[in-house]
């Protein structure tokens, strides 16, 4: 089994300062600036390696990856509906969140994958910026399908989701980062968002702990159900990401990285858009089932399972 | 120095006039801006980064996930300028949620007119 | 549109309440948070970051190393839960320093009832 | 429990005062506290990072290139000394511009006198 | 002609997200800590080079270039009063602001060289931050000579133009850098205020981006005028910064920097000194002009043709 | 003697600013920010250097060396109480700040050492984090004893102390670097938390020359005596960290090291514990004289004397 990386102990220190009330408090200023260097960042060393390839080629393929991922809130629905026993709306809401993807997780697949020094294909990146939409408005149609009351502000919704930050910066990034490659001018940028990204993502998940630890309770009092829905769904996730990566021919590395960006759900984007398209969803429960149980499990035991899938697919004699 | 309420000059160098303390989201702050031009208002000061708790629940603008905001607005005016305002104000707070609070005040006669 | 402080509606749409302004240290917040909820409070409204000068001198809120933090609680509530508020309020104020405010004010209808 | 504006204690425990509720510029911010140093004035309160609109147009903190901020203060004290800074703050706030709205309030006694 | 550089397309990504209302934005800390960042990273850049020179050499020529910067708003002023018509008031700013420098744009100016590994004196910097001074000093002439109404604050002036953040650190950060440079104690501090200077610039020119875009509406309601002065006023600027450069003999990459400081205009210090020595004239016009016209004219086109120019002017054979 | 580093003089800047007037501010969030890079990249670093010795060997040694820390405001009391006049509260308290340490002091001690390529013990890193303990308690009886009025809150004293944010970020920072250091899994976090350790410093000191400036009225109103105090009790103070760390069989480094921790004093863990142990003492007064006499002798003058302090008893034949 994979050793843990040191990078994640900082969330561990960040859930513990939080439990033993540490007056451990990180700069919103700060945190709002970590996230627009890691969504940057990212996106920046997808757009550099994207410049060797010939865009059009991947451009199918990439599609097919990004449309498909509809089938997870498709999936999650009836689950959390009918078994987890949610109100629509809520059911909705946190199918949305499900579908959607954690940069963060991405990012410590991604470190996780370098510690391993195993290539992956750069333009997973567009494709974990361009996942969003399809799963939000999958969820949202979810959400509302026949529900009475106000009618669903699609313009305002679809107005968030694509300019909204998190897409926003990922595809500057990536637009930047493949003009930087083309041109051959990486180099004076590189300093700051490739060699530095390590260490903002240590910053960024002590936050995320401190913000972990404050859903826990949420999270509790929500029970059984959540807890094992937030570490099974992603596993099944994970798994259909692995083989879907594995059928369309990518890399061990960008198999697991559509694994994981399957298996992962969204702390960010997805709230703030469900407020405009569900607001009568409580997002204390999507918010503490996502960052309370399945980012941490991910992190912790998701990646290194989702790198052993994506390695079991490539054994597989074609 | 006793204030009396009846809307003219009571204490020297003072004016009566009504005091406005709205609550809202700051999501609505730019329409009820719009609403208090259009009433002519011609002052107001903003307080952001506001939280409390209210029919929706708790909102704290310090939890980074809920991104959830309130705003004070806190506005001075004359009485007729007054009425205006509650009329236009009472239909859209139905849709803004929050609160607005109506008071009795002097305005300190001084600073260049802004009401 | 005169405000008449007799405690029953007096302008159209809106209801007479009470207005309570409390300043304290914001390591008091919570405490004062609970005991309004025991008071059955269903609003109030928190401004944090506030600085000022009282009994215990100077408290400023950017003075990094002092870290000294008002916060200001704006509540509007009816007379008889004022009365409430103002029997546990008192004791607890003597432990906290600190101020608390009250006067009349108008609550316009229109919002959901949050007091 | 109602309120009477005769300036003696009205509601067990309570002081009848004058609020003061000013908003200036930054910039002036220092005088205005030497100000009510000098007026012998024990408390009040200070908000910061306020915006709004007045006969010097919109005045918006969160504008990085403008750098315009202003901020409340708010102060409570008995009759006499209200008198006292009216007489000294009308003169100042001409320089200053802003506003200072004054009304009737109860001061709930608990904490340590500081007013 | 010259590429664009990578690091000013997150210019236009920040105009771009204001111009389509994206979420995006950058806490107001971030903004400042990347503005104390340049101003001392630019400081120590120049500092560490010039403590190569003999100061005393370069100082007699140095102190007319700065002297010289004086001509700048005392051409601009009539333009802009006359055919501008323009109030004294704001005549005088918006003259003082072209007089001014951006310290940004001396730092694309300076990417631009060192993407070209070309040679520039290091002093630049310090004629940069004592350029303001007669700049403001000269606009603030023009804008009050004659006028009635309350005397000019000279004191309070002085006191913000020299002791204002962009001079006192800039200066703060030669000193240090040329004390560095002189102990040969470069090595621990160039990590920071070198290594990461483009990925600051980077985020700065975001944010600058968002400036502009909340300007353009300003700049758009004075029209042609000002856009057309925006544009053609730094190239005639910079024209004489250039022919002060040759005249002076400095490098190539030296009279490219002259002609971009007096090309350039300020939207920090200028804007602070005005509010003080002239408090009837409109910000909105000043700041709209200088962010919305020629700050993004210089980044994008400005340099190219400075370093043609300078290019040009060293090709005479003396 | 020694040469001054560069980067102390950004302390120097730091003050001057103040005394000028400058408008120069560091934003709240970049101070706060700065000070959870400073802790998690002390830790850190010691941490990893700790990875590289068996932790036993050195347990008792580093026990010793906090334990004997207690002596540090034993001694201080009586001068203050005495000499100084002080109050009870106020002497205890003071006591406390000078017992307890300043990771500044010990980074700018560090950083001495970095530039004369001189060896040191990881683990005094561990020694600096637990030394706030016995200061901070003994420091509290000495305020507390005998004296009536409410009963002192040890509860919540000791949980100040045990989860306060110096504590925990600088145990976090030892423990993930000792992890990376044993796993071989430092290189991608050293690129931010050890090559922009001196950068950060910097910032940082830039910063406690303004918070300085801004103490100096309060210490001038005590005179001489808070003076000669804040000057005299560290050299002696720094003399028996010495003496230890020579009997103790520190290396050179080591030793001035923890003369460093003996002779530094608290300006944000004590005050911190203070307001909550004993609310009675003036903390102008003891962050006065922390931060406005001791730690800028310190990083001038305080550091290289330790050094020789170091150097001479490593003279000592034994
Ligand atoms: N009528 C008013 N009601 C509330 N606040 C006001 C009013 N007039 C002015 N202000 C506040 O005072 C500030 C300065 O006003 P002025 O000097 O008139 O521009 C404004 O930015 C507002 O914050
Ligand atoms: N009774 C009240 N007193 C003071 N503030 C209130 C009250 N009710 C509501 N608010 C404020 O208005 C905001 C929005 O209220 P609501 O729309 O009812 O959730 C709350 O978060 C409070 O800041
Ligand atoms: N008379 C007053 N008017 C306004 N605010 C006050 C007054 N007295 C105290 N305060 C506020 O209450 C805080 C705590 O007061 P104290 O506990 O007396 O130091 C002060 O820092 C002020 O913000
Ligand atoms: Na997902
Ligand atoms: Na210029
Ligand atoms: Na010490």
């Amino acid at each position: 089994m994979a050793t843990i990386q040191p990078v994640v102990l900082f969330f561990v220190f960040g859930v513990l300062a939080g439990v033993i009330k540490s007056d451990l408090k990180i700069p919103e200023a700060l945190y709002k600036s970590l996230s627009l260097f890691l969504l940057i960042a990212i996106g920046f060393k997808g757009g550099v390696s994207m410049s060797k390839y010939e865009i059009m080629e991947v451009l199918p393929i990439a599609s097919a990856m990004v449309v498909l991922a509809a089938l997870i809130p498709l999936t999650a629905y009836p689950i959390l509906r009918f078994i987890g026993k949610f109100t629509q709306a809520d059911a909705g809401a946190i199918s949305a969140h499900y579908g959607s993807v954690s940069a963060v997780t991405f990012a410590v697949g991604v470190a996780f994958l370098a510690a391993k020094d195993e290539y992956s294909e750069g333009y997973m990146v567009l494709i974990m910026a361009l996942m969003e939409i399809p799963a939000l408005v999958t969820g949202t149609i979810l959400a509302r399908a026949g529900a009475s009351g106000e009618k669903t502000q699609w313009g305002k919704l679809m107005h968030e989701i694509l300019t909204g930050t998190s897409l926003y910066l990922l595809i500057a990034g990536v637009i930047i980062g493949y003009y930087a490659g083309m041109t051959n001018n990486v180099a004076p940028l590189d300093k700051m968002f490739m060699d530095l990204f390590m260490g903002v993502l240590a910053f960024f998940l002590l936050e995320m702990g401190l913000l972990a630890a404050s859903r826990l309770k949420a999270v509790m009092a929500k029970g059984v159900f959540i807890i094992t829905f937030g570490i099974l769904f992603p596993i099944t996730a994970g798994l259909f990401g692995a083989y879907l990566g594995w059928i369309f021919g990518l890399s061990e590395g960008g198999t697991m990285l559509l694994a994981v960006l399957y298996a992962s759900c969204s702390y960010i984007a997805a709230p703030a858009a469900m407020r405009i398209a569900v607001p009568d969803a409580d997002p204390a429960v999507s918010i503490g089932a996502s960052l309370g149980v399945t980012f941490p499990f991910n992190i912790f035991l998701g990646v290194p399972i989702y790198w052993e899938m994506a390695h079991w697919f490539h054994t597989i004699p074609v | 120095m006793i204030i009396e309420l009846s809307g003219k000059k009571i204490m020297n160098n003072t004016i009566a006039m009504k005091r406005f303390e709205i609550v809202i989201g700051i999501e609505q702050l730019e329409q009820l801006t719009e609403l208090l031009d259009r009433c002519g208002v011609r002052g107001y000061t903003i307080l952001k980064n506001v939280g409390g708790l209210g029919s929706r629940g708790v909102r704290d603008p310090d939890d980074v996930l809920m991104e959830e905001e309130n705003v004070m607005v806190v506005l001075a005016c004359k009485d007729d300028q007054a009425q205006r305002v509650v009329n236009e104000l009472r239909p859209a707070l139905k849709g803004f949620g929050g609160m607005c609070l109506i008071s009795d005040c002097l305005w300190l006669e001084g600073p260049a007119i802004s009401y």
